[in-house]
């Protein structure tokens, strides 16, 4: 059954210096204050899954906690690149970032055999393209009945993966709707998972197209309102679009970026409420003003 | 025609309403993010209301009032037949060949076709420049019926063979597709600011079939990477209608 | 673009001699009265795919229709043996019956091989158990990543796959909810396909759970109100448990079974639509009532 | 005890009322079609409130307040906690090894626990009796972390070694599960309608551990077709209580 932590103590338990950990949420409900929580607590080495590297973790890989990147697009959706990212691959800074690279089918196929319990999943992938000769977790396989030769990678099964949901209620059951991504995969090929939820319920009100977690197959969950904040979380807030732009003119320089993890991180740490009974919510969380914005430019 | 000496559209709006006319009514689209996503929701809006459009992020239908901001924009899954998971999206949607036209952008994109969304320069362990990376474009490229690429056309996106092959095209030429055993029959259509390219029947290689009101071949030429060839049928676009211009205007202030 | 047709329209075009045809449903939404259509037109030479051929089979298997059946669990849920089924096995009557055996988790694998245009799926199965042994499409595969050795299974695609749903719209979307097994699979897997709705409706309201086909991946739509009985439509009707407890007095000897044949069966053909405006309902599709049963008894 | 001469139950009440004791508040139990459905059923209402069924049909922690009437009833769609396609229960939450325990039927079980569903007789092709076939077993023997399976015994029902296996239980003897990989224990509890039999931890062969009250060893013995064992530490049986057998008559009258 799911425990019902605070974020703060719930990273603390559950994400260890060397792990590979996943943060999954497919534009939405991106998991942005586990990040930042993950950062706070000066995690080192860890392996970052993610399909969609976007700001979540050009925020990590530049604060140096990753060692090694495993995705299929990493990019700030609409705006640009990752300045961080490309600032690890290219330049080793802060440490180097080793990437392992496939395309999203592939991705979303290895949380599939991982979720699974299969050490393998085959599809129709990457056929005549580069990607093979520089990913070492891609292979062929030949249908034992056809013949045919198909792509085989290998499961993906993380130390923890994190995701943002709407709603939890209080035995640790989730509730996610609107677009589910590879959520569910994520946490059911991970060895331990948390979930991070707007609000924790008496009891979960069915909702069209909703999918439910059951408690029992999630290790923790913690109440962190605007938790996936700048991404959305249908139901509850839209999208800042404005952040997505902001992140351009933070993650562009080395310095502004560092500013930011003073003032917007670390500086939180004092905040972090102790007994999870009062959630965090990072003076980051808010939504960029155009003021802000325009300043940033 | 009504256009007046000075031209009362933009080459990018000529590019996405080339774009969007591209498709047919009734067809299901893959849609790409960026300009793909532009012109696949232009043409829902003019000739063609009943395109089904498929987002990677698991959307079915979707059917958005406005222009989405991202992929995985929640218009797409309030508007959507059916919301589904990714890996279905790619599984039980796109894999089995249910797709007529994935529409591709590209950073890069060579006289075969094959797609660059990966690294700039030949050294993919130290790349002069890192790219996004392959996102959902090899496999849509792969099993999509047909494929249509709209990007910015310049000399260093046109070029003459891609720094890495994200997205496989014509391979360097007629025939490789069928011999790696793709399904579908990859790009078959490329739309820039300048013109629209085909594939030669005989070659596969990217030959220049329209240009652009007012453009001239040889700023075409200029702005391709390799000795381009023009197709003796060469035609002129029809310059957007001021119904389409109004369209898409409204669509990217909403 | 589904087209929406009536029930003897869509099968006389869908259904041929000789086809391979699956009819799914786990328990709830089995699409017993196209079963029986397809007997009032004499199909002959079936292969027939289910995973739980129950009732609906034992019918199709007893009138002839079916040379082959490729099945995980044969029986009369909850009542005991399909008497048909056991008679086609055992002495070849009315014709014989090749059998071609899984298990569950290996069907409805198959299933989703089909489904995702790929040609075999890969699962933790059949390990240590004879049908192997019996069923020549159980095969093994090697991980190219671990080396370990797992089962493998070709894809189902039937020609044409039927199911029932509760819903359709008039551009042919269809709208299921409740226990949806392996229905999506079966339709997405088939070459062909025919939905049976409850009724059909001008939009489609959401309900909770609900799984919708569109139109575009589905061939027919035919309107068959208690198109499920003696099985359940979650929202319009109740399981019959009535009729299986029937049904074994009926499937018991061939005299009984082709009395019912020619009464329930064949004898409804004139009754059918020829517009396909309104509906068909088979005597048979009216709920048994507790006097028939004693009398069946 | 507050059992009188004549007996206030029936033998299949005692089975099932062992059978529901067996299962542990809180455990995730997969529970096979008949008299596993009944045990699991009674166990949620008497001393295990907590218990999370799952069924092949695709349901997650169904809550029914009557006994379903077979393994796709509606009442354990509507009373679940997640309804899920057939493929997902046996992909996502079976075959990882997510269930603790597997709660089967049989027709033909032997005496190392390996069940048959499928044929009696030794000729695959021509059975003495074509029985329904394997459904989920195999991989719900193969997955869950522990098996208890429930059924009636006789000569017939309980053998030396069963003409087809069905569903892997220990072989014929102790280690071969884990040379074929299998992850879960396999049989560990096997409840009939006369006693409770568990594994010998050297041999892995079926041994008598509990009498259900006022049954014989006799009694068992000749109902059992092979040189049944007796435990060194033979139990009996707790009679049902009352509480028990009103919750189980309550159950079946529903």
């Amino acid at each position: 059954m799911a425990e019902i932590l605070s974020l703060r103590d719930a990273v603390a338990r559950l994400v260890h210096d060397g792990d590979t950990v996943a943060l999954e949420g497919f534009t939405h409900l991106i998991p942005h204050a586990a990040g930042q929580e993950i950062i706070r607590q000066r995690r080192r080495d860890l392996t970052l899954v993610r399909m969609t590297p976007d700001i979540v973790y050009d925020q990590l890989i530049g604060a140096g906690c990753a060692r090694k990147l495993i995705f299929s697009w990493g990019g700030n959706p609409g705006v640009g690149s990752l300045h961080r990212f490309r600032d690890a691959v290219q330049n080793s800074w802060p440490v180097p970032l080793e990437i392992e690279e496939h395309s999203h089918a592939g991705m979303a196929n290895r949380y599939v055999a991982g979720a699974s319990g299969l050490p393998f999943a085959v599809l129709r992938g990457y056929t005549g393209t580069d990607l093979p000769k520089h990913t070492s977790t891609i292979k062929q396989i030949t249908c034992p009945f056809t013949g045919e030769q198909l792509a085989a990678v290998p499961a993906l099964n993380p130390d923890v993966s994190i995701i943002h949901a709407q709603r939890a209620d209080r035995a640790g059951n989730v509730q996610i709707w609107g677009l589910v991504g590879v959520q569910k995969e994520a946490v059911l090929a991970a060895k331990r998972s948390l979930v991070t939820v707007e609000e924790i319920v008496d009891e979960l009100e069915p909702v069209p197209g909703q999918l439910i977690l059951p408690s029992w197959a999630v290790t923790a969950v913690a109440e962190v309102p605007h938790g996936a904040h700048p991404s959305y979380a249908q139901g509850y807030y839209e999208r800042d679009n404005g952040y997505y732009e902001y992140w351009d003119s933070i993650g562009r320089n080395r310095d502004s970026f560092e500013e930011w993890l003073s003032d917007k991180v670390f500086s939180m740490e004092v905040n972090t409420s102790d007994d999870g009974g009062a959630p965090l919510v990072s003076a980051d969380r808010v939504r960029v003003s155009r003021k802000a914005q325009e300043a940033a430019k | 025609m009504s256009v007046t000496e000075e031209r009362t559209y933009t080459s990018d709006e000529m590019m996405s309403i080339a774009a969007a006319r591209s498709l047919r009514n009734g067809q299901r689209c893959f849609v790409g993010i960026g300009l793909p996503s532009t012109a696949a929701n232009l043409a829902r809006r003019t000739h063609a209301p009943d395109l089904v459009l498929v987002y990677e992020s698991g959307t079915l239908g979707s059917k958005p009032d406005r222009l989405p901001a991202s992929i995985g924009d929640g218009i797409l899954a309030e508007t959507a037949d059916a919301v589904i998971s990714v890996p279905e999206v790619f599984n039980y949607w796109l894999q089995p060949g249910r797709i007529d036209v994935g529409f591709l952008g590209a950073a890069q994109l060579d006289k075969f076709g094959n797609i660059n969304t990966t690294v700039i320069g030949a050294d993919y362990e130290h790349p002069k420049v890192r790219l996004p990376g392959a996102g959902g474009a090899p496999e849509i490229a792969a099993s999509c019926h047909e494929v249509y690429v709209v990007v910015r056309q310049s000399k260093r996106s046109f070029v003459e063979q891609v720094d890495f092959i994200t997205s496989f095209g014509h391979g360097r030429g007629k025939g490789e597709r069928e011999k790696l055993g793709l399904h579908g029959a990859g790009p078959t259509l490329v739309i820039t600011d300048l013109g629209v390219f085909r594939p030669d029947p005989e070659t596969a290689e990217l030959v220049l079939t329209e240009v652009h009101d007012g453009v001239t071949v040889e700023q075409v030429r200029e702005a391709t990477g390799w000795d381009l060839k023009v197709s003796p049928e060469l035609s002129t676009t029809e310059p957007p209608s001021e119904a389409e211009l109004k369209t898409l205007r409204e669509l990217k202030a909403a």
